[in-house]
């Protein structure tokens, strides 16, 4: 685990995902969520070895198709057409989601609409009444890696935390994130409730603190 | 008893009112599109459904949503932008809707395909899709007990089948076909291609045990076979390999 | 189901596969438990495209190998070399008794040592005080196929009887037991406990009721 | 992260007294006997064994229960013909034995590698096996609650490897190997070929992400594939396979 360090500015969405692939390690087999999390691949060198999966039955996945390499059978979990690597494998639903449940992937990077600071995920549902509800794979994908990771904004649009004591929307999983990584912080999550802040981005911990006043948080190494 | 049969009606003409039917697919990968529309074609109706998803744009699996003829569906994602069949059904209370963890979908239907009564995932646990169920924590982990999810029918597309009904599949339209097989009192397959000799041994993906009904239809999926294979024997890479991961593609950007 | 038949002269141990052979339907899927079962594959005729399944992770397997047919990774429950008939396939032992279990093979036909009229079965240990004990698949096979056939003498060695009102001997499976073929009688059970009598070789029914008092019997179609 | 070792030595060394270790193999089939060996000679002790029997004459898990090596064996059928190392070991009560059905074995360790906390067999309902245990009734059924079996290390055999440490087996040697390499926490896997090229993703039957140490050891299997490989290169029928059925050799005799 890396020394606390803080920059002037947000970090910019290619920023995060370029954190983020920094932190996974070689060798690591990697669950990237549907939008911004997918991004995180553009920064995973090759050399590193990272094998990615996606829960509709694959290992090794390369990046979207174009042109005659588009394939109909041959999507990732957002529907998109991908690409083979070399040393892929197929292989169907059960397997796919026992590979995730049984806590065989590395690391899972998500996005989030709230974090618990005991790490509870809130990600699939509002709760507007009347909305369809609609789950996917996301309760799976929460609790199955040996890490997930949340890759978010820290502050909605509106300005509204997203890191809160508890969740006020619908859980997604309880306790599973071990990690946030957000435009202005960096921030490791356990049990214990209180937040240890690795990084910090155009926001001082005074700041961090103020807008979270039921937070506990501590840097790291502190 | 195995059977091979010339159209996707005689492949679904079996299906009656009320019937539990597993459809595979996720997207259009492995969506046995032809066997739908013959189950449209058909006019069984009250059936309850299983697909992951709850049809999309003006389609499949959405038409008969769109004629009421699915009482029940029991899928993981029904809401997305192109699924206004379903939303007006289920707006109008007229589908009752089981919405399912993915994973626990999948597991459901292994669980019913392989004689076992209930299981304890860890998935969903302390979630409101988890309310009214048996929760259990064992080994310092929580679980909750989910059931199996039987078929009467299931209807999926394979790439292939061998005389005795064996299949094998293509790249990620694998997905929920191989589990549905098992879960299924009677499975009915499309597949691109019907073989005269028997596949691999070790390469078969569900065995003929598990199937019925097999039909051949040409699909999209048969081209791209035979594009793959024509490169492949004149000494080319397979046209979905990547030659390039994402970062070396972004760094060349 | 047939009519009630009998015939002056036990069958013997061909005559009796013979008979098996003969009830199981064409098309089925048949798992032949290890010793006097497996001799029901010899009256089994290729044009009733019977699949022969083994345990150890098999479906369409051919006779025992012989000569150069002989490889030691293709060996069936019985860890006999046996051979592979076109549209064979393998799979792994989880695949394997998930099939079993999950009722897709049509029969199965075992050996016991007793038989309850309700159809128990004891077939994996005699209870015997310090006998090691061993169970393989027996009790998955007891439970698994739509029909569990029981294949036996119907008397031991001693001339005791091996169809009980209750079995005294350890169960492999409670109420699995829908056939008993034997050298003497082919008994059709249920869970009524009342067994009917399909075939009588060599024994009358007033003996075959003399022998098991606390047994109720009828023939078939009475 | 997955590793390629020279020797069978390196492979088990990670292995330390009181480890849980899976050991794949039915009858001979698929029996990684080197790598049995190879802990044979590490000096662990104190294991505890998962394996379908409980070692057969003079040689691989045989000796490791003679020198008391492994303090339980969790097993289907230990008791065989040739089984006198653990017969006398049993005996003087210097093993433990948890005797579990073959499918119970198989589904327990399929449980443990897929997260799944409990499971509900019929298997063993009603027998001396689930004396003790949970039983419930399911829609009429009986059901005997399980539970996963995880291991410290799995020793299997497969018959090939590629780079990304992707495995294949061959016919019946496949058996129990695919379900240890998912429920252990490491996997070591000798094969007789490690293969150079990737292997066809849709013929992976062991995902690479199940793999850790990968040893390459030529046996009997190797020969055998070649000579099936030749036979079929020549445009014979493959050796093992069976010309007729076994109705048909009776007929002829």
């Amino acid at each position: 685990m890396s020394e606390f360090r803080s920059t002037d500015a947000p970090l910019t969405q290619d920023e995060l995902a370029q954190v983020i692939a920094e932190d996974i390690q070689p060798g690591s087999f990697v669950n990237l969520g549907i939008g911004q999390p997918t991004t995180v691949s553009n920064y995973l060198s090759p050399e590193k070895k990272v094998t990615l999966h996606t829960e509709n039955g694959m290992l090794g996945f390369g990046p979207q198709a174009t042109g005659d390499q588009i394939d109909g059978d041959l999507i990732n979990a957002g529907k998109i057409p991908v690409t083979e690597l070399p040393g892929a494998s197929y292989f169907h639903h059960a397997d796919s989601f026992a590979m995730m449940r049984g806590g065989h992937l590395d690391v899972c990077v998500l996005g989030a609409y709230q974090v618990s600071a005991q790490g509870d995920l809130a990600n699939w549902s509002t709760g507007k009444p009347g909305a369809i509800p609609a789950v996917g794979g996301a309760m799976d994908l929460a609790i199955g890696a040996k890490d997930t990771y949340v890759m978010m904004d820290l502050f909605t649009k509106k300005g509204d935390v997203k890191l809160l004591p508890e969740c006020t929307f619908p859980l997604t999983g309880v306790g599973c994130v071990s990690r946030i990584y957000s435009d202005r912080a960096v921030l490791l999550l356990d049990s214990s409730g209180i937040v240890k802040v690795r990084e910090l981005h155009g926001i001082t911990l005074e700041e961090l603190r103020e807008a979270h006043p039921e937070v506990t948080f501590e840097t790291v190494g502190a | 008893m195995l059977e091979f049969v010339d159209s996707a009606a005689q492949a679904v003409s079996r299906i009656t009112d009320g019937a539990t039917v597993l459809i595979g697919g996720f997207g259009n990968a492995g969506q046995p599109m032809e066997l739908i529309d013959a189950l449209m074609d058909s006019g069984a109706t009250g059936l309850t459904v299983v697909n992951n998803n709850a049809g999309q744009a003006d389609a499949g699996l959405a038409l008969l949503i769109k004629e009421r003829r699915v009482a029940k569906i029991i899928c993981s994602f029904p809401r997305q932008s192109d699924s206004w069949h379903f939303d007006e059904a289920y707006r109008a209370g007229e589908i009752e809707l089981e919405l399912v963890p993915q994973g626990n979908l999948a597991e459901r239907m292994r669980a019913a395909g392989a004689g076992i009564g209930g299981f304890f995932s860890p998935t969903g646990y302390g979630t409101q899709l988890a309310e009214g169920k048996e929760v259990r924590e064992i080994d310092g982990r929580h679980y909750v007990l989910e059931s199996p999810i039987r078929g009467d029918f299931a209807l999926i597309k394979a790439y292939a089948a061998d005389p005795a009904g064996n299949l094998v599949y293509r790249k990620t339209a694998r997905n929920f076909g191989p589990v549905m097989a098992t879960a299924a009192a009677h499975t009915i397959v499309q597949v691109d291609e019907v073989l005269e000799e028997s596949l691999n041994p070790e390469h078969v993906v569900t065995p003929g045990i598990y199937v019925d009904t097999v039909v051949g239809i040409p699909t999209e999926s048969g081209v791209k076979e035979r594009e793959e294979r024509a490169a492949l024997a004149a000494g080319q890479p397979k046209p979905c390999l990547a030659t390039k991961t994402a970062a070396e593609l972004a760094a060349e950007k």
